[in-house]
C-alpha cells in the first residue's frame, strides 16, 4: 500500500474537505471571524469539482440560498459564528419546517452580541438546540480535533440527508484555527448517505408523506414533482393548514423522525471510565483539556475518566446515564457559564455534579481540570 | 491522596512544545507551519500548530506554537515550553517564563540584547539574512535551520523539503541559501 | 330567484338566441367573489350583478369577445365560451 | 370563428396551470389585483411555451407571496423578505431553471431591501414580479416603503411623513438589467412585460401596480377595486410619452412600459466560466 501523505490543515479548512467528501456542491456564506476560512476554502475548492460558491449579502441570505440550493438538489452548507448564527436562525427554522437537509457550521466565539471575535467559547451550545422559535428536534455534532472535523462534517451531511433536517456543526475557535497533520479519507473509505428520492409517480406523490421512519422522500426541483414548499404549518401535501387534526401530525413528525432514532446519531468517546469514580464530561476543545487532565491524573493514581460528546443534540440521555452509572461524581467542563450542565443535571439528578467553567476567551487548561478533580475527589 | 494530586502531577513527557515568537511580519506563523510540515513529512509524529489570532497577528507581538508527540495530542496548546525562539526583546520578555527548566532558548542577537539566563543559543538571524542572503524576510528560515541543527527535532532533509514546498516561486535559491547559513552557523555554536 | 342567480348563465328573460350556440361566457359562481370588476369594465354592459353582486349575462348578445372581463378577473371565474 | 377559438383557448389557459388539489377561490379579498397578476403570469409563461417543470416560483411573506402555492410549478413560499436569496440558491444550483420571484412592496423593499439591491447588483437571471399596492395588506394596512407621502395607513394615522421608494429606479440604479412597470388595469401590457422579463437574461423586475382597496383604498378614500382600476387607467403614462413630460406633469402619474433594458454579463454564466477554467485542478 503506497504511503499516504498527511496534510497540515486548520479545522476550518478540514471542514471543507469533509464537506466536499460528503458531497457538498454548494456553499453560501458571509465572512465572519473565526469561521471565514471555511468560506475561503470553499470558494477555492468548489469550482474545481464543478460546485458553486456564493458570498451573499449577509447571513440571512446565506442560509436562505443554502436552503434554496438544497431543495434544487445540491448538498449545501454555510459557515458562520455566533452573531451570524443568530441572524441565520430565522431560516434554519424554515429548514426545520420544510425538512430541508443542509449543514450549518458554527465556529463558536465569545458572546453575547459581537462579543469576542477572536476568542474561543462554547456558549452557543443551547442556541444550537433552541435557537429558532417553535417546536422541533435539533441535531448538532461537535468535533474536537482537526481530524474529527473532517469526519464530523461528513457525519453532519449524512445525518442531514438521512433525517431531512438542518444539522449544526459546533466548532470553536481553537479547533477552527489550530493546524494538525491529518489523513484525508480516501474515496470509498467512508459511507456517504444521500437523501431518499421518491419512487411514486408525480400524480401519486405526496410531498410530506408520513412514512414508517418519518422521513418523506425528497425530489429536487425540475424532476417532475412540482410540489409546494412553505414555512407555514402544512399538511402532507405541502399545503398550509390550520386544522387541529393536522397541526400535531406535522409537529410530531418533526420530533419523532429524530427523537425515535437517536441511536443513529449519538456518538461518545470514553476514556478510563471502567473504574472511574469521577467522570469529566466535555465536548469540543474543552474535551481536549479534559482528556489531557484525565491522562495526567491517572498517572498519579486518581480514578478519573473522560466522556467526550461528539453529538450534543439530541442529548444522549440514556447512553450518558449508563456510562456514568458507576461514578458518584461528575465534572462538566465547558467554555461558558453552564449550558451543558443543565442537561447533565436533568438526566442525573442523583449524582454530585460539579461545574468547571471558563468564559474569559481562553481554553480550559489541563491543570485547571486536574485541580477540579482534586477538589471533588 | 487527593490533597497531594496537584503536587505530584507532571506535564506529560511525550510532548515536545515549541514556541516561535517575534513581531508581526517576521513570519513566525509561516515558520511554525513549515516546521509542522517538516515534522509531518519526516515520520508519523503528530503535530498541533496554533497561534495568537486577531488584531495582534497584524503587527505587534506574534507567537506560533508547535506541539509534537508520538502519541495522540490531547491538549492542543503549549503547557510548558521545551523550546522558545525569540526574535525580539519583547517576545523574549513575554514568553521566557513559559520555558520549562532546562528548555532550549534560541534568540536573535540582532534584536535581543537583554537575556535573563546564560543558558541559551544566540545567533544574529536578521543580520545574517540581510548580509548573507540579501533579504531580511528569510530570517525565519535561518532560525528554523538553527532549531533543526541545535535540537534535532527534525532532520536537515525534512526541513529543506518543507521550506522549498512553501517557498514562493523564484525564491527557492534564497531559501536554500538561508537554510545553509542556518545549519552552518548553528553547527558552530552547538555544544 | 332565477337560475341566473346561481349559474351566471343568461336568465329565461334574456333575448339571447340559443340557436346560435351557448352563451358567450361561462361564469364559475363558486370561485367568483363578486368584486364587480368584470361588470364595471365591460364596455357593452353584457353583465349585471345578481342579488349577491355576482355577474350574470343580462345582455349576452352584446358580447364582442373583447376579453376585458376575463383578463381582469382575479379569480379565473370567467371563461369565454365560443365553440 | 378563428378569433373566438383563440379567445376561448386563452380564457381558460389559466385553469391548466392551477395546482391540482389546491382549493379555490384564493385567499385574497374580492377584486384584489394579485389574482390579475397571477393570470398575467400564467399567460406569459404559456406564451413562452415553458414546461411546468422548469419553472420555480419563489415568494416571501405577504398577500402577494401567497401566489405561488396556487400554481402547478415548483413553488417555494419562504420567509419575510428572503425570497430573493432563496431564489438565488435555487437558480445558482440549477441555472437552466426559470426562477421567478413573486414579492410585494413590503417584502421586497423593507425587510428584503438589502437582498433586493444585491440580487440586482449580481444580475442573476431571476425575474422578480413586485406587486406594489403601497401598503401592508396581510397584517392589516400598515405603511410600507412605497406608501406615498401624506397618505394614510394604520401606522401613519396622521398622514405619512416619510418618502417612498421608486422600485424601478432603485432596481436600475442597483444593477438590474431589465426593469418595467405596468398596472393591473393594463393586463395585456403587464402580461407582455412579464414575458419579456422572463426571456431577458439577467435580473429583471416587473413592478405591477396593484390595488389594495381593502386598506389603501379605504384609508385614503380611493374607493373600491373598480375605482382604483379606473385611477390606474387615468394615471398611466407610457414611458415614451413620459419622457417628453415635465416633472410636475408627471406627478401622481404611473409611467408604464420598459423603463430600463441593458445587456450585461449574467452571474451564473460568469461563474460557469470560472468552473470551466478551474475544473479538475488539484
Amino acid at each position: 500500500m503506497p504511503a499516504r501523505e498527511r496534510k497540515l490543515l486548520q479545522g476550518n479548512q478540514a471542514c471543507v474537505h469533509g464537506a466536499i467528501y460528503a458531497g457538498m456542491r454548494f456553499f453560501a456564506g458571509y465572512p465572519i471571524t473565526p469561521s471565514t476560512e471555511v468560506a475561503e476554502m470553499s470558494a477555492r475548492l468548489l469550482p474545481r469539482i464543478g460546485g458553486r460558491f456564493i458570498q451573499m449579502e449577509d447571513e440571512i441570505g446565506s442560509i436562505a440560498a443554502v436552503v434554496g440550493a438544497s431543495i434544487s438538489g445540491l448538498k449545501s452548507m454555510t459557515a458562520t459564528s455566533g452573531p451570524g448564527y443568530s441572524l441565520m436562525l430565522e431560516n434554519i427554522g424554515y429548514a426545520y419546517m420544510t425538512e430541508t437537509p443542509c449543514v450549518i457550521v458554527n465556529v463558536q466565539r465569545g458572546g453575547p452580541s459581537t462579543g469576542l471575535p477572536t476568542k474561543v467559547s462554547q456558549s452557543d451550545t443551547m442556541q444550537a438546540r433552541y435557537g429558532p422559535h417553535g417546536d422541533y428536534c435539533a441535531i448538532a455534532v461537535a468535533p474536537s480535533t482537526v481530524a474529527d472535523t473532517v469526519t464530523e462534517t461528513i457525519r453532519a451531511f449524512n445525518l442531514a440527508e438521512r433525517f431531512r433536517t438542518p444539522v449544526t456543526v459546533l466548532l470553536d475557535e481553537v479547533i477552527a484555527h489550530s493546524r494538525e497533520l491529518i489523513y484525508l479519507p480516501e474515496e470509498g473509505e467512508l459511507e456517504i448517505y444521500n437523501r431518499v428520492k421518491p419512487t411514486a409517480s408525480p400524480e401519486e406523490f405526496e410531498a410530506f408523506a408520513l412514512t414508517p421512519n418519518g422521513v418523506s422522500p425528497m425530489p429536487s426541483y425540475g424532476e417532475g414533482y412540482r410540489y409546494n414548499v412553505t414555512g407555514l404549518t402544512h399538511d402532507t401535501h405541502g399545503f398550509t393548514t390550520n386544522r387541529v387534526d393536522e397541526i400535531p401530525v406535522k409537529l410530531e413528525k418533526l420530533r419523532h423522525k429524530i427523537a425515535d432514532y437517536t441511536d443513529e446519531i449519538e456518538k461518545i468517546r470514553v476514556e478510563h471510565m471502567d473504574d472511574a469514580e469521577v467522570a469529566i464530561i466535555a465536548y469540543g476543545s474543552a474535551a481536549r483539556a479534559a482528556l489531557q487532565a484525565t491522562d495526567i491524573a491517572r498517572k498519579v493514581g486518581a480514578k478519573v475518566g473522560a466522556v467526550q460528546l461528539y453529538s450534543i443534540w439530541p442529548f444522549p440521555d440514556a447512553k450518558l446515564k449508563e456510562l456514568c452509572g458507576r461514578c458518584k461524581k461528575v465534572i462538566v467542563a465547558e467554555l461558558n457559564m453552564g449550558q451543558l450542565i443543565t442537561e447533565i443535571e436533568r438526566i442525573m439528578p442523583d449524582k454530585q455534579i460539579t461545574t468547571l467553567q471558563r468564559y474569559d476567551g481562553e481554553i480550559l487548561t489541563p491543570l485547571q481540570v486536574v485541580k477540579k478533580i482534586e477538589e471533588v475527589l | 491522596m487527593a490533597a497531594k494530586l496537584l503536587d505530584k502531577v507532571e506535564i506529560p513527557k511525550d510532548r515536545y512544545e515549541m514556541r516561535l515568537s517575534g513581531s508581526g511580519g517576521q513570519g513566525m506563523i509561516l515558520a511554525a507551519v513549515i516546521m509542522s510540515e517538516a515534522i509531518g513529512g519526516a515520520d508519523e509524529r503528530n503535530v498541533v500548530q496554533s497561534q495568537s489570532y486577531g488584531p495582534e497577528a497584524r503587527g505587534g507581538a506574534s507567537k506560533a506554537d508547535v506541539v509534537v508527540s508520538e502519541n495522540e495530542i490531547y491538549y492542543p496548546k503549549a503547557m510548558n515550553l521545551d523550546l522558545l525562539l525569540a526574535m525580539t526583546q519583547e517576545s523574549l520578555d513575554s514568553y521566557y517564563p513559559n520555558l520549562k527548566e532546562g528548555g532550549t532558548l534560541i534568540i536573535d542577537t540582532t534584536l535581543v540584547t537583554d537575556v535573563p539566563t546564560d543558558n541559551y543559543f544566540g545567533l544574529p538571524f536578521t543580520q545574517l539574512a540581510r548580509e548573507k542572503v540579501g533579504i531580511i524576510m528569510v530570517a525565519n528560515v535561518i532560525a528554523l535551520a538553527a532549531i533543526a541543527e541545535l535540537t534535532g527535532v527534525v532532520t536537515r532533509e525534512a526541513l529543506t523539503k518543507a521550506v522549498l514546498g512553501r517557498a514562493p516561486r523564484g525564491t527557492e535559491d534564497k531559501n536554500r541559501k538561508a537554510l545553509e547559513i542556518g545549519f552552518e552557523e548553528a553547527a558552530k555554536i552547538k555544544k | 330567484m332565477t337560475d341566473a342567480d346561481t349559474t351566471g348563465k343568461p336568465g329565461p328573460q334574456s333575448k339571447y338566441d340559443y340557436s346560435k350556440g351557448p352563451a358567450p361566457l361561462e361564469i364559475n359562481m363558486t370561485w367568483c367573489k363578486a368584486c364587480n370588476i368584470c361588470i364595471a369594465l365591460c364596455p357593452k354592459q353584457v353583465l349585471e350583478p345578481d342579488r349577491n353582486g355576482k355577474p350574470v349575462q343580462a345582455r349576452p348578445e352584446n358580447c364582442t369577445q373583447c376579453t376585458l372581463c376575463w383578463i381582469h378577473c382575479p379569480d379565473f371565474a370567467i371563461t369565454s365560451n365560443y365553440k | 370563428m378563428a378569433t373566438a377559438e383563440k379567445a376561448k383557448q386563452k380564457s381558460d389557459v389559466t385553469l391548466h396551470y392551477l395546482r391540482p388539489g389546491k382549493k379555490f377561490p384564493s385567499v385574497w379579498c374580492p377584486g384584489c389585483g394579485n389574482g390579475v397578476v397571477m393570470g398575467s403570469l400564467i399567460r406569459a409563461i404559456d406564451n413562452l411555451g415553458l414546461s411546468k417543470d422548469e419553472v420555480v416560483l419563489v415568494s416571501g411573506i405577504g398577500c402577494s407571496s401567497r401566489l405561488p402555492v396556487y400554481l402547478d410549478f415548483n413553488s417555494l413560499h419562504t420567509t419575510h423578505g428572503r425570497a430573493l436569496p432563496f431564489a438565488t440558491g435555487a437558480k445558482f444550483a440549477q441555472p437552466h431553471m426559470k426562477v421567478i420571484v413573486i414579492t410585494g412592496d413590503g417584502d421586497a423593499l423593507a425587510i428584503g431591501g438589502n437582498h433586493f439591491i444585491h440580487a440586482c447588483r449580481r444580475n442573476i437571471d431571476i425575474t422578480a414580479i413586485l406587486i406594489n399596492n403601497h401598503i401592508y395588506g396581510m397584517t392589516g394596512g400598515q405603511g410600507s416603503p412605497t406608501t406615498p407621502g401624506g397618505t394614510f395607513s394604520t401606522t401613519t394615522p396622521y398622514g405619512n411623513v416619510e418618502k417612498h421608494f421608486d422600485p424601478c429606479s432603485l432596481a436600475a440604479a442597483a444593477g438590474a438589467t431589465f426593469v418595467a412597470r405596468s398596472t393591473v388595469y393594463h393586463e395585456p401590457q403587464l402580461q407582455k412585460l412579464i414575458g419579456q422579463a422572463i426571456s431577458h437574461r439577467g435580473f429583471s423586475l416587473v413592478e405591477a401596480i396593484s390595488n389594495c382597496h381593502t386598506y389603501f383604498g379605504r384609508l385614503n378614500r380611493k374607493g373600491d377595486a373598480v375605482a382604483m382600476f379606473d385611477a390606474f387607467k387615468e394615471r398611466a403614462v407610457p414611458v415614451g410619452k413620459a419622457s417628453k413630460m415635465t416633472e410636475e406633469e408627471l406627478e401622481d402619474k404611473i409611467v408604464t412600459g420598459v423603463i430600463h433594458n441593458v445587456e450585461k454579463t449574467e452571474f451564473c454564466d460568469e461563474y460557469q466560466k470560472v468552473v470551466d477554467a478551474h475544473m479538475g485542478e488539484k
